[in-house]
């Protein structure tokens, strides 16, 4: 599309000059936004804002995949959602101001939930730079995860409740830990883990979100190098002083599941995906479940 | 010394100080996990939640001070005095 | 007005039903938000957000002041703001997006620069409980501390440039430390400390401004109290790693030229800022200027 | 070391480690002013943003790990290994 060359018009210059003009972005980095297409998974809390700043920052194509629709208990938090978009499909009324925002950001959606059955198509639909995990089931994050790991790509995934918030940049490269290194099992259903409703604080899951944008823009930017990355996860809470902690973390597991550098021990593939032998079934609401 | 979830199990306690006695030193990351296990997990559920194989339930992440305890030994890590232990799960908001 | 009553309509529980249920917040929290007014001076990079965030919340009343109209060197971190709206006043493209996100929030507009003429007529306009300062130039903000330390309100304060960003909660309820105690002299005009224009990225200005809507939300909802409070000062960076520091800091100055507790130290009043005095000059471009 | 605006003093270093050597210990935080004054500020503009009175001008906060100096005895603290000190000033934009 005519909107990722890597030209800018006067009107773009006028737009994103006040960023260019940091040099941890500068011209080579806008542009470097500019033919970038990054995938959103989910379009509420985490998705929101960063939504509004990726926009804004001049990605080239954006995809939001959400089948849900807009709910008066969402907008405290999701505010890229009006109240006269209650019943509207998140993902078309996030389109409709992510347009007016940046006419110049190609927006695309995907109003469907994420399955085993039709992951592949959408991960696949374009040739994505980088995926963001901005989903609320944690079995949603393992589907994602390792559908991400199958194709090659870069998550930057956080997750939130209450005032406390977590972020990780996931398979860095190919590179980095996956989500299944950090957390090889799912917690036990039922069980205070799990399955808990705790609520959540607007700002504070809506930091997390516009911390995931930082983020993004510094993996497209090319500030994070195979040589330079570190694996980290970083954990934000709101009380008593508001904190963002950085821990330096394990690298890849060697007998991950699904990101194993040895053959043998990825098990974990397209097809027992696709073939529906792996079950990332709800979450909650279950006496058992069957998930690797 | 809790945080993201786990600090239900420990009545929402969030940060705690512990002292941790042994008749030997050097006191290991195990003897925390036993002390935990005695003094603060009261009901059988949230033991399955935290323990499993007599070990922190992989699903846990544990971090010493600023660093994931993957990094440091685990369970045979050697306490300091003064370290910051904190235990995290997978949060499951968004 | 109707809207501040603390009772909740069946819609409002809706609404703010994930909030209340973090016990950080508690219905008690969101009947303080809801009886709180917030006095938001700017509408730009740290205001937008924290006005998204803060109208989700259930604030009841949001002042907002500011005389500039958008202009599309905004709308990287302005987010608030869309195209269409460029050459709209600010306070007024942003109300018209609160306004549709959340109708309990009463809006208002203040479409003016403060100044030494105007300030106390806006401060006193109503009864405040908070001022967010967003604003982008420094001298404005020794005006904005001064007359929010004479009219007793607490201010959470916040700037950014670049990649970084500092934030403060100022004169809290009278006791804290104020932005003079931080900062008693401007640095000398023309200096690289004063007029560079450093650009800024969207997140990272767009994360002060949320981290705004948490610290202010703290304080309505009586997080922060006289025997808890310790003065403090927030430094993020987006770069290498996204990092929150928190500095203990100093309490109250005891000669602090505004806020001393010594009536004869507190040179700045009132009457010395209306009869312009204190002359708060332009930042830059000036080879002189003279303020205390 | 330095951070908001402060790093284009010294040629936009951020982070940097600094050995100061003095005769007689202790090292106070005075020397280290001098041995910045000295070796890393070169014209005399940003000398006048930086020090005023022969100490850092009252626009500038100085914090000393976690710490406001102002709460740490401010030229007379007494330095040690390993402590980082952050210069800020107020920033400019929003
Ligand atoms: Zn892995
Ligand atoms: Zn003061």
């Amino acid at each position: 599309a005519a909107n990722r060359e890597s030209s800018f018009s006067l009107e773009e210059y006028r737009r994103y000059g006040r960023q260019m003009t940091v040099p941890e972005v500068g011209i080579s980095g806008q542009v470097m936004l500019k033919k970038s297409k990054i995938l959103v998974v989910g379009a509420g809390g985490l998705g929101c804002p960063a939504l509004l700043y990726l926009t804004g920052a001049g990605v080239g194509k954006i995809g939001i995949v959400d089948n849900d629709v807009v709910d008066t208990s969402n907008l405290h938090r999701q505010v890229l959602h009006t109240s006269e978009n209650v019943g509207m499909l998140k993902c078309d009324s996030a389109k409709k101001y992510l347009n007016s925002l940046n006419p110049h950001v190609e927006i695309v959606t995907f109003p469907k939930r994420l399955s085993n059955d039709n992951i592949f198509n959408v991960f696949l639909s374009d040739k994505w730079d980088l995926i963001l995990d901005c989903t609320d089931a944690p079995l949603t994050r393992y589907l994602i995860n390792d559908a991400a790991v199958i194709c090659g790509l870069t998550i930057v995934s956080a997750s939130g409740v209450r005032a406390d918030g977590q972020l990780a940049i996931l398979n860095f490269q190919n590179f980095g830990p996956c989500y299944r290194c950090f957390y090889p099992k799912p917690p036990p259903p039922n069980s205070v883990l799990s399955c808990q409703d705790g609520g959540v604080i607007g700002p504070a899951i809506g930091v997390m979100g516009v911390l995931m944008a930082s983020e993004a823009i510094k993996v497209i930017c090319g500030s994070y190098t195979r040589e330079n990355f570190k694996p980290f996860l970083n954990l934000y809470s709101a009380y008593p002083q508001q904190s963002l902690r950085t821990f330096k973390m394990r690298s890849k597991v060697p007998n991950c599941q699904v990101c194993s550098i040895d053959n043998d021990k990825r098990i974990i593939t397209r097809s027992t995906i696709e073939s529906n032998e792996l079950n990332y079934s709800e979450w909650c609401g279950k006496v058992s479940y069957d998930v690797l | 010394m809790s945080r993201g979830g786990l600090d239900q199990n420990f009545n929402g306690i969030k940060t705690k100080q512990l002292t941790v006695q042994k008749e030997s030193s050097p006191i290991l990351f195990k003897d925390l996990i036993n002390h935990i296990v005695e003094n603060y997990i009261s009901n059988k559920k949230d033991l399955e939640t935290f323990i499993e194989e007599d070990t922190i339930r992989p699903g846990i992440l544990v971090l010493i001070n600023d660093t994931d305890w993957e990094l440091e030994g685990k369970e045979d890590y050697e306490l300091e005095n003064g370290d910051l232990i904190t235990f995290t799960s997978t949060l499951h908001g968004g």
